[in-house]
């Protein structure tokens, strides 16, 4: 396993991620696009620090960082959610649009 | 001594304005504004008298430095020589006469001081052009004298007819002005000054600078300058504000229409002298000629008492044009001071024998009188129109003539007659002047001057030995003729005969004394024998010399002696100018002035001869046709009535005119209506009818859509964006996550390819 | 120190008013006449004490330091031409109070505020040195102009408003763009920089024409002129950027039409001749004497503002546009005077400015006094006043010819030696001006006989004549109409040696 | 430049740990104090605001500068200090706006002030921040905050709407940014700005990075930061969640996050990829200059239409971030300074301008223009008011906006940027027109029949007058150009 197997696991994370982002009809699924989009973040950092400063683990470290900063947003998203099913009785993005223009 | 004379000349008229004028602010009346006018004006008169003993011997001028830039100066300043002095004279006599006249025919006017304030300004304007040593200051005084004109041609304003004829005036002779600016601005461009007199003049620098390669545009310089004359001496073509100026007061008439204004032109002519080309005179002499003989015969069929005048005084003056474009120069002036007494008396005896009319109206007042004549006008006109209506019905008031409806029934020639024995003074001195102005040997003062221009025209034309130079002594010599029969014509029609009408005949009555005396002065004024008391040969001076062009190089000293001829006939009779005639053909010396003089000799003598046969010719043609009536006028017409309605239409100027604006505007139905005949006018309402129409369709849209609308259109296409840019941003947050996608890729793509 | 007390006095008053309670409207008057006549008294005195043999500006205040950062000082002077133009500001201050004295009904405490501080913006316009200073003066009459148009104007005062303020931006942030050029190239020399940058106009103005110097380059000078020239064309106005003129013209209050033709419109040709003609001569000779078209295009935007102006007012039926118009063609006398560039032109396109100022003040106050009483202003719609008010008629009457340039009258002078001036210059184009002389006098004549001439309209059988109040803001006007008409060099006096200098830079090219 | 150890940093940090403390003790004190008393809480947050403020200064002036903290992860510089003072302003104003506005919900200030203290620690380590790890860990502490602060009007659709693009939007371009800093950090190898830019300039020189991978990076970079500063085209969540928003949060936002966004961003590109080597390879300038044409036309020809005042600034101060960016891309100090000082000023008219739009919003209830109409005969000190920060934010003299503007077209043309500057004055042009729009709602036109006028508290107007003479005076006092210039010294140019 090289560097270069890792990177390209990472892109194609990201490019699901994105792709989740901007096709699914529902706010969760959003979120879980934007998970992956921020693990396959983690992927190249750990990836990285391990293949190019092996002796260096800042890499690693952000990697956690990154984990635990994409917990925290998971958790304020999915309370938005609830608002907003709370508001719109429904958590279809495209429903979502009353403020436009 | 001549410095504090002129001063207290101008100074008097002025105050006597300026005094009106600071009331007026305050809304108050100087309780007898004619009494402090007149006797400003008599001032003047007195002062203008010391002057002519000041200045006659040596000519004076003084200039003060008015506006001072880096390099140029424009001075202000007076010039004095015998011509201003004789000038003077007559603008202040003829003005002191008219402010008296006025008392009386003016009386319980209700805007009776105002009348006398604007005549002071006048006065001090006229004599302001007079002294003024410099074009610019000469400008100033032709504007202001027009605006006088102006205020006065329209001083009964409720008149619609009188506020179209000043309107009238005043632009017709500007069209003249800016002609006359523009040479200025040739001039100054030149020569860096517009004062003529002294070293640093035109004429010195003139004679010095140029060469015969500046003979074109100097030609033109002088013609542009001449257009200013065209316009305020009434000449050909535009020529037709004057007989719509009778709109005035007849006083005004008498002094701005026919003594002074109008003379001015002929005045600047005179000026402008030494820098007038070959080109240049021989334009003034064929405009001055045409407008001569046009402008009698026009004259010969009119009905309206003033109107004759008028023409007949347009007449005059292109004589004196003519005189002048034909190097007599002197001939010119004298013929302008014998034209201002006996055509100012012309006008007031008009002026009187109306006034008796009215009389009988049992109007007290000129206003009402004039209220109901206008009221006589107002047919079809409605008050809140444009004036397009006004110059419609004024175009009636002429085309009235053909029905003798429309002129005012107390200035109809046909309602007078017999008046000679109702109002003997006003009957003696009009035929004094009558006769004087058709040139009746010898007592007359008209006699001379007439008879030294036709001296003058004829022995140019022999001179230029050209025959179709001769053209101008015909033009002049039948101009002459003519005048005897319209105004004999006049004569006849008014004051013998029967009474046509006899119950205006009966009110009618002699004037009071404040109108006659002012008549009588005029009477004696007529008679050259007086005019000697303080005309005097020698204070003619001959004028700068020329050094532009051989021709009237050589004429001058002729011309002089022609004029001191025409003068010393008027003091001793034949024999001695005959004399004088000699000498001043041996006292010619270079070879030019002699060709000159062999011509001239004889001319002079024929030209009397002729102009005494075609006097008396005209004198007794009229005496058939309109005393003994042997003639008919009727059947003439009948016979000539091509020529007769030629006559009677003025030429068709105004047609003419009609005629070039309806096919500049063809598309307009209701363009008749809206054009009045005059040129000027005529043109301002087509361009102001173009303007409305087709330039206000044209500005509308282009100031409001193309320049303004570009601007809009600007602002609606940015909204456009604005809205575009709105509508995609849908609310819909996978929309803008795609376009921040978007974004990324092409900022990628964009930048991979740089 | 006297300039700067002239200038920020009218502000101390507006601090005043605003101090005062709302209802007190007859105090509010008071107060900002009191602060609108201390700076007349004061330009009245500096048009007297100013020495008219030296071309250098006096009554300098300062340099002093502003703004390190980009060495922009507060520095203040006045030449022959400032000194004029402050007394038309000064002089149409008062006036113009007194003319709002009835007729403002609503906010008459906003309105005087607004009002004292549009003339310290105008004060400080014509006497700033510093180019920065200059330029926040010159953006310091929008602000309030644009209210006093938009809050107390007629029906479309919004419209007429908002066009006006963005007309005028769009022109000032050309202007801008071409200042900051002239400032970032203010120390370069063949190439090189060195010393400080400076906004100081008269630095500048021998910086421009010293050789080597970037702001003396010929291309540098064309460019900036270009940007500084549409700035001031808008405001003077100069076609095509006229439009704005006749909406905010017919909406303005009588007093704010009477400031914008006086003061406001001389601001757009006293930049054009402080700044351009004078920091970028070679620019200038661009414009004025190169070859093609562009050659003399300046002269040409003068003629084509004569005719068109002159013909636009001669279509117009209401009178007050018709004076707006007539404006614009007078302006045009401006531009070809300073086209011409020689002393003639140039004295008359200032004395021009100065006489503009003057009589269209008269001429708007006059408007205003008829359509106080007749509340409409068209032309056709009168008749015949003359009869009704003889003072009214005689004053319009005064002003209509010193407008149409009648000799005796000041309008003739300035009109005259521009065009003089002009034809050593541009002969077509200066023959071909002339027509505006004669359409002038066509449509104010006219004008004349529509309203004041023939019978009078029935419907104003009792139009009350002119009040003892209104003449008050007319005399003056006429006084001095009438006296710069009779002795031109009672004006000419304090610029000509400003005049001389600024030609014998242009000659020098 | 001296790098501290954890524990020296301790002092030096001590303004965040304040901020810390604050917040919880606010929270505590939220527990205490009955509902009807939570001003109290809202006082407290002030307090704590004021010890920070004191507390920032007195570290500034009495430490050696710059030094950096924490073995190098944010520095303490003139830089960062300016930053922290312009952000405790905008804090400060807002929880006085907060005090004020009748939106919140009372019974919920104890979280509000709290999470207002915690946006200000995020803010302040985006200013002084130098390592990829701080960078992401400051930007997502600010948009976490920001994301709920957005949200938090209970019973408000547009509020919980507001929130949800937010977080959406947020999540995705952070989610975006941290894969570019991910591939920044694996090519040089350290997460250390003032490293990164030499290491990349040597693999670019040596051919072991390929342009392209470089290009990537810093354009997935642009994309967070891009998002911050709602610079086009990642500006599109701004309009919704400033119009959803509460009042003084949309305010709070458009100027503390923005000035945040721009210390980070001028940070990030000038500290790490200021080698000019670097930008041989990747021209990311040039970029910037297209994405500021853009952003500032885009946002003024959007804002024309506009009838809500509050969507109506968000367009606006979208345009501005197009505005300050112009000087981002100067490679100046003076570019730089520029911006600084554009951003004081910007605080305080863009909050004053809000400020009435809340004070609008309590008395007259409503946030389109319609609401403005007669606004002068109503309320004229205020209408005055709105009238000089909005003329001030169309940059027409004598106002702090036109000098803040004129510094910032100076810096471009001195650059030779003229085709920007030109965009840039004419937009500004543009802006006159709709601010024009709110101008004449407000005095040219009528109330209603049943407008009365309002009247308000002199606090009001003393919180007023605390934006308004800043506004006028700003521009006119040497002081502040000094002040921003010496805050970019420690800046490297190149």
């Amino acid at each position: 396993m090289t560097l270069q197997h890792y990177l390209v696991i990472s892109a194609i994370l990201f490019t699901l991620g994105i792709f989740a982002v901007l096709t699914r009809r529902n706010a969760i699924s959003i979120l879980m696009g934007i998970e992956l989009i921020l693990n396959s973040c983690n992927l190249n950092f750990a990836a990285f620090s391990r293949f190019m400063t092996p002796e260096d683990i800042s890499g690693q470290i952000i990697a956690i960082f990154g984990i635990v900063l994409a917990a925290a947003e998971a958790a304020v998203f999915l309370a938005i959610i609830l608002a907003i099913y709370r508001e719109f009785g429904s958590i279809r993005p495209n429903e979502v649009d009353t403020l436009k223009g | 001594m001549t410095v504090s004379l002129i001063s207290l000349i101008l100074l008097c008229p002025l105050a006597a304005f300026a005094v009106f004028g600071l009331l007026g602010l305050v809304n108050r009346r100087f309780p007898r504004q004619d009494y402090l006018s007149t006797a400003a004006m008599l001032i003047a008169l007195a002062c203008s008298f010391l002057l002519l003993r000041e200045v006659v011997p040596k000519p004076e001028a003084h200039t003060v430095n008015w506006i001072s830039l880096g390099n140029v100066t424009f001075s202000m300043g007076f010039y004095l020589d015998s011509v201003t002095a004789i000038m003077l004279i007559v603008v202040t006599l003829v003005s002191s006469l008219v402010h008296i006249f006025s008392m009386g025919y003016m009386h319980g006017d209700p805007r009776y001081p105002r009348f006398f304030a604007y005549l002071s300004l006048f006065s001090f304007s006229m004599l302001f052009l007079v002294v003024s040593d410099n074009l610019l200051g000469i400008y100033i005084g032709w504007e202001l004298v027009g605006l006088c004109s102006y205020l006065l041609i329209g001083f009964w304003f409720e008149k619609d007819s009188a506020a179209n004829a000043c309107k009238k005036a005043f632009l017709t002779t500007r069209v003249g002005d800016v002609g006359m600016f523009i040479g200025m601005m040739m001039l100054f461009a030149k020569f860096k000054t517009l004062s003529l007199y002294g070293e640093g003049g035109i004429f010195a620098l003139s004679a010095s600078q140029l060469t015969t390669g500046d003979m074109v545009w100097l030609s033109i310089a002088g013609v542009l300058i001449f257009c200013g004359a065209i316009g305020k001496s009434a000449q050909m073509p535009l020529h037709t504000w004057l007989p719509d100026a009778m709109e005035g007061p007849t006083p005004v008439s008498a002094l701005i229409h026919a003594a002074t204004m109008v003379a001015a032109g002929v005045y600047l002519t005179a000026r402008m002298f030494p820098i007038l080309t070959e080109t240049s005179s021989l334009v003034i002499a064929y405009v001055g000629g045409i407008t001569a003989l046009v402008a009698a015969t026009i004259a010969i069929v009119r009905f309206d008492i003033k109107r004759v005048l008028a023409y007949s005084t347009i007449s005059q003056l292109g004589y004196m044009m003519l005189a002048i474009g034909a190097g007599s120069y002197v001939a010119g002036l004298f013929h302008l001071t014998t034209h201002a007494f006996f055509k100012a008396l012309l006008f007031l005896g008009s002026g009187s024998v109306i006034h008796a009319f009215h009389a009988m109206h049992a109007h007290g007042h000129d206003d009402e009188h004039e209220h109901d004549d206008s009221e006589a006008h107002e047919h079809t006109h409605d008050q809140g129109d444009s004036d397009a209506h006004g110059h419609e019905h004024s175009e009636d008031a002429d085309s009235g003539h053909i029905l003798g409806s429309e002129i005012p029934p107390d200035q109809d020639m046909r309602n007078m007659g017999g008046l000679r024995h109702k109002m003997p003074i006003t009957f003696i001195t009009m035929l004094i002047a009558t006769l004087s102005i058709s040139g009746v040997p010898f007592i007359f003062s008209g006699f001379w001057s007439k008879d030294a221009i036709l001296a003058g025209v004829l022995g140019r034309a022999m001179e230029w030995n050209s025959v179709h130079h001769y053209i101008l002594f015909i033009m002049a010599l039948s101009a002459a003729g003519i005048t005897a029969f319209y105004m004999f014509r006049l004569i006849f029609m008014t004051f013998f005969g029967e009474p046509r009408n006899q119950e205006m005949h009966d009110m009618a009555h002699e004037s009071p004394l404040s109108m006659t005396v002012p008549l009588l002065v005029l009477a004696v004024l007529s008679l050259p024998v007086v005019n000697t008391l303080w005309f005097n040969a020698d204070y003619v001076e001959p004028p700068p010399q020329p050094h532009l062009h051989a021709p009237t190089h050589a004429y001058i000293a002729p011309d002089t002696k022609t004029g001191r001829t025409g003068l010393a006939l008027s003091l001793f009779g034949v024999s001695e100018a005959v004399a004088a005639e000699e000498d001043a053909g041996h006292g010619t010396q270079d070879a030019h002035a002699d060709d000159g003089h062999h011509g001239h000799g004889p001319a002079h003598t024929i030209a009397m001869v002729l102009s005494i046969c075609v006097a008396g010719l005209g004198i007794l043609l009229s005496w058939l046709f309109y005393h003994r009536r042997t003639l008919s006028a009727e059947s003439v017409t009948t016979t000539f009535r091509p020529i007769y309605n030629l006559f009677w239409h003025k030429y068709y100027f105004d047609e003419f005119y009609d005629g070039v604006l309806v096919a500049l505007t063809v598309w307009k139905a209701r363009l008749f209506a809206q054009f009045d005949g005059s040129v000027v006018d005529g043109i301002v309402n087509g361009v102001g009818v173009v303007t409305r129409d087709i330039l206000a369709a044209f500005v509308g849209f282009f100031d409001n859509r193309v320049v303004d609308g570009l601007v809009n259109r600007v602002a609606q296409v940015t909204w456009a964006v604005g809205g575009r840019i709105r509508r995609i941003q849908t609310g819909a947050i996978q929309t803008y996550l795609f376009v921040v996608l978007a974004g990324i890729v092409l900022l990628i793509l964009i930048f991979r390819a740089l | 120190m006297l300039l700067s007390l002239m200038i920020f006095i009218p502000l101390l008053g507006m601090i005043a008013v605003l101090l005062l309670p709302r209802e007190s409207e007859e105090l509010i008057k008071r107060v900002t006449l009191i602060f609108t006549l201390i700076p007349l008294a004061l330009a009245v005195y500096l048009f007297i004490t100013y020495d008219r043999s030296t071309a250098g500006t006096q009554y300098v205040h300062g340099p002093y330091h502003w703004i390190e950062a980009f060495n922009i000082q507060y520095h203040i002077g006045i030449d022959g031409l400032s000194v004029t133009l402050l007394l038309l500001t000064a002089l149409l201050g008062p006036i113009c109070v007194i003319a709002s004295w009835r007729n403002i009904e609503k906010g008459i405490k906003a309105y005087m505020a607004l009002f004292l501080l549009l003339e310290t913006g105008m004060l400080g316009f014509f006497a700033a040195l510093d180019l920065f200073l200059f330029y926040v003066f010159f953006e310091l009459t929008l602000l309030p102009m644009y209210f006093l148009i938009g809050i107390w104007g007629g029906p479309r005062r919004e419209y007429a408003a908002i066009k006006f303020f963005l007309y005028t931006l769009f022109g000032s942030v050309l202007m801008l763009v071409a200042m900051i050029a002239v400032y970032l190239n203010s120390n370069i020399v063949n190439g090189v920089a060195e010393g400080l940058r400076t906004f100081d106009i008269p630095t500048l103005i021998t910086l421009a024409s010293t050789e080597g110097h970037a702001l003396a380059n010929l291309d540098f000078q064309i460019w900036v002129f270009l940007g500084f020239f549409i700035g001031f064309a808008v405001k003077v106005p100069i076609f095509p950027f006229h439009t704005w003129l006749p909406d905010a013209h017919v909406e303005a209050p009588t007093a704010i039409s009477v400031i914008l033709a006086g003061v406001l419109l001389k601001m757009g040709t006293y930049g054009l001749v402080r700044v351009n003609m004078a920091m970028f001569p070679l620019g200038l000779d661009h414009f004025t004497n190169g070859v093609g078209f562009l050659g003399n295009s300046l002269a040409l935007l003068g003629f084509i503002n004569i005719v068109y102006g002159s013909f636009c007012a001669l279509a117009q039926t209401d009178f007050k546009k018709l004076v707006a118009y007539s404006s614009i063609g007078h302006m045009g006398f401006v531009i070809l005077g300073l086209a011409a560039g020689n002393d003639t032109g140039i004295t008359g396109a200032i004395l021009q400015m100065f006489n503009h100022g003057v009589i269209s003040a008269m001429l708007f106050l006059l408007v205003g006094v008829l359509y106080d009483r007749a509340h409409h202003r068209e032309i056709n719609g009168f008749g015949g006043l003359g009869t009704r008010m003889p003072i009214y008629t005689g004053i319009t009457t005064l002003a209509f010819m010193a407008s149409l340039g009648l000799p005796g009258l000041s309008g003739f002078v300035g009109e005259a030696l521009s065009l003089l001036g002009a034809y050593s210059e541009f002969k077509w184009l200066t023959i071909l001006s002339t027509i505006g002389i004669v359409v002038g006098a066509a449509y104010f004549l006219w004008t004349l006989q529509r309203v004041f001439l023939g019978t009078l309209n029935p419907k104003y059988e009792d139009l009350p004549e002119i009040n003892g109040r209104e003449i008050l803001t007319l005399v003056p006007l006429a006084i001095l109409t009438v006296l710069l008409g009779v002795w031109p060099n009672f004006a000419i006096d304090m610029f000509k040696e400003s005049v001389t200098n600024l030609v014998n830079v242009l000659q020098a090219i | 430049m001296q790098t501290l150890s954890n524990i020296d940093s301790l002092l030096h940090f001590s303004p965040e740990i304040l901020l810390v403390i604050f917040a919880a003790a606010v929270i505590i004190l939220d527990l205490i104090v009955k509902d009807d008393e939570s001003v109290a809480v809202a006082y407290l947050s002030l307090v704590g605001l004021g010890c920070v403020f004191a507390a920032v200064l007195i570290i500034h002036f009495s430490f050696r500068n710059p030094v950096s903290l924490f073995e190098g992860m944010i520095r303490l510089d003139e830089f960062s200090t300016f930053f922290k003072i312009l952000l405790l302003l905008a804090t400060a104003a807002t929880v006085l706006f907060s005090l004020r506005s009748e939106e919140l919900d009372a019974r919920l200030k104890g979280e509000y002030y709290a999470l207002l203290l915690a946006i200000t620690l995020g803010m302040f380590l985006m200013a002084s921040s130098t390592n990829l790890l701080m960078i992401f860990i400051s930007l997502e502490t600010v948009s976490l905050t920001s994301y709920i602060l957005a949200g938090f009007l209970t019973h408000s659709p547009r509020s919980s709407e507001a929130a949800f693009k937010y977080i959406t939007y947020g999540a995705v371009a952070s989610g975006t940014m941290l894969f570019g800093l991910s591939l920044l950090f694996g090519m040089a190898g350290t997460g250390d700005l003032t490293q990164i830019g030499g290491r990349l300039t040597e693999l670019l020189a040596s051919g072991e990075v390929a342009p392209l991978a470089v290009l990537i990076a810093i354009t997935f970079v642009l994309a967070g930061v891009g998002y911050k500063i709602a610079s086009v085209p990642f500006h599109m969540w701004s309009p919704d969640v400033y119009e959803g928003a509460p009042i003084p949060i949309t305010a709070f936002l458009s100027v503390a996050s923005k000035s945040a966004g721009f210390a980070l961003f001028i940070r990030f590109f000038y500290t790490g990829f200021g080698a000019t080597g670097l930008m041989e390879a990747v021209d990311w300038p040039f970029m910037l200059a297209i994405v500021s044409a853009l952003t500032m036309t885009v946002g003024n020809l959007a804002a024309l239409p506009q009838q809500n005042v509050k969507r109506l600034l968000a367009y606006s101060s979208i345009a501005h971030g197009g505005y300050l960016l112009m000087g981002g891309v100067l490679l100046t100090s003076e570019g730089v300074g520029a911006i600084l000082f554009y951003l004081l000023v910007y605080l305080f008219m863009n909050l004053g301008a809000f400020y009435v739009v809340i004070l609008v919003a309590n008395e007259i209830g409503s946030e389109t223009t319609d609401g403005y109409r007669g606004l002068s005969s109503r309320a004229p000190l205020v209408a005055w008011a709105m009238v000089i920060f909005l003329v001030s934010l169309a940059g027409i003299p004598p106002f702090a906006g036109f000098f803040g503007k004129w510094i910032l077209f100076t810096a471009v043309l001195e650059q030779g940027y003229y085709w920007l500057a030109l965009v840039g004055l004419l937009n500004s042009v543009i802006s006159l027109y709709y601010y024009a729009r709110i101008v004449k709602a407000m005095f040219f036109e009528d109330a209603g029949a049943e407008a009365a006028s309002v009247s308000f508290s002199t606090g009001t107007f003393a919180l007023l007058s605390v934006f308004v003479i800043p506004t006028i005076f700003i521009g006119f006092l040497n002081i502040f150009y000094t002040f921003s210039n010496i805050s970019v010294s420690v800046i490297p140019m190149q």
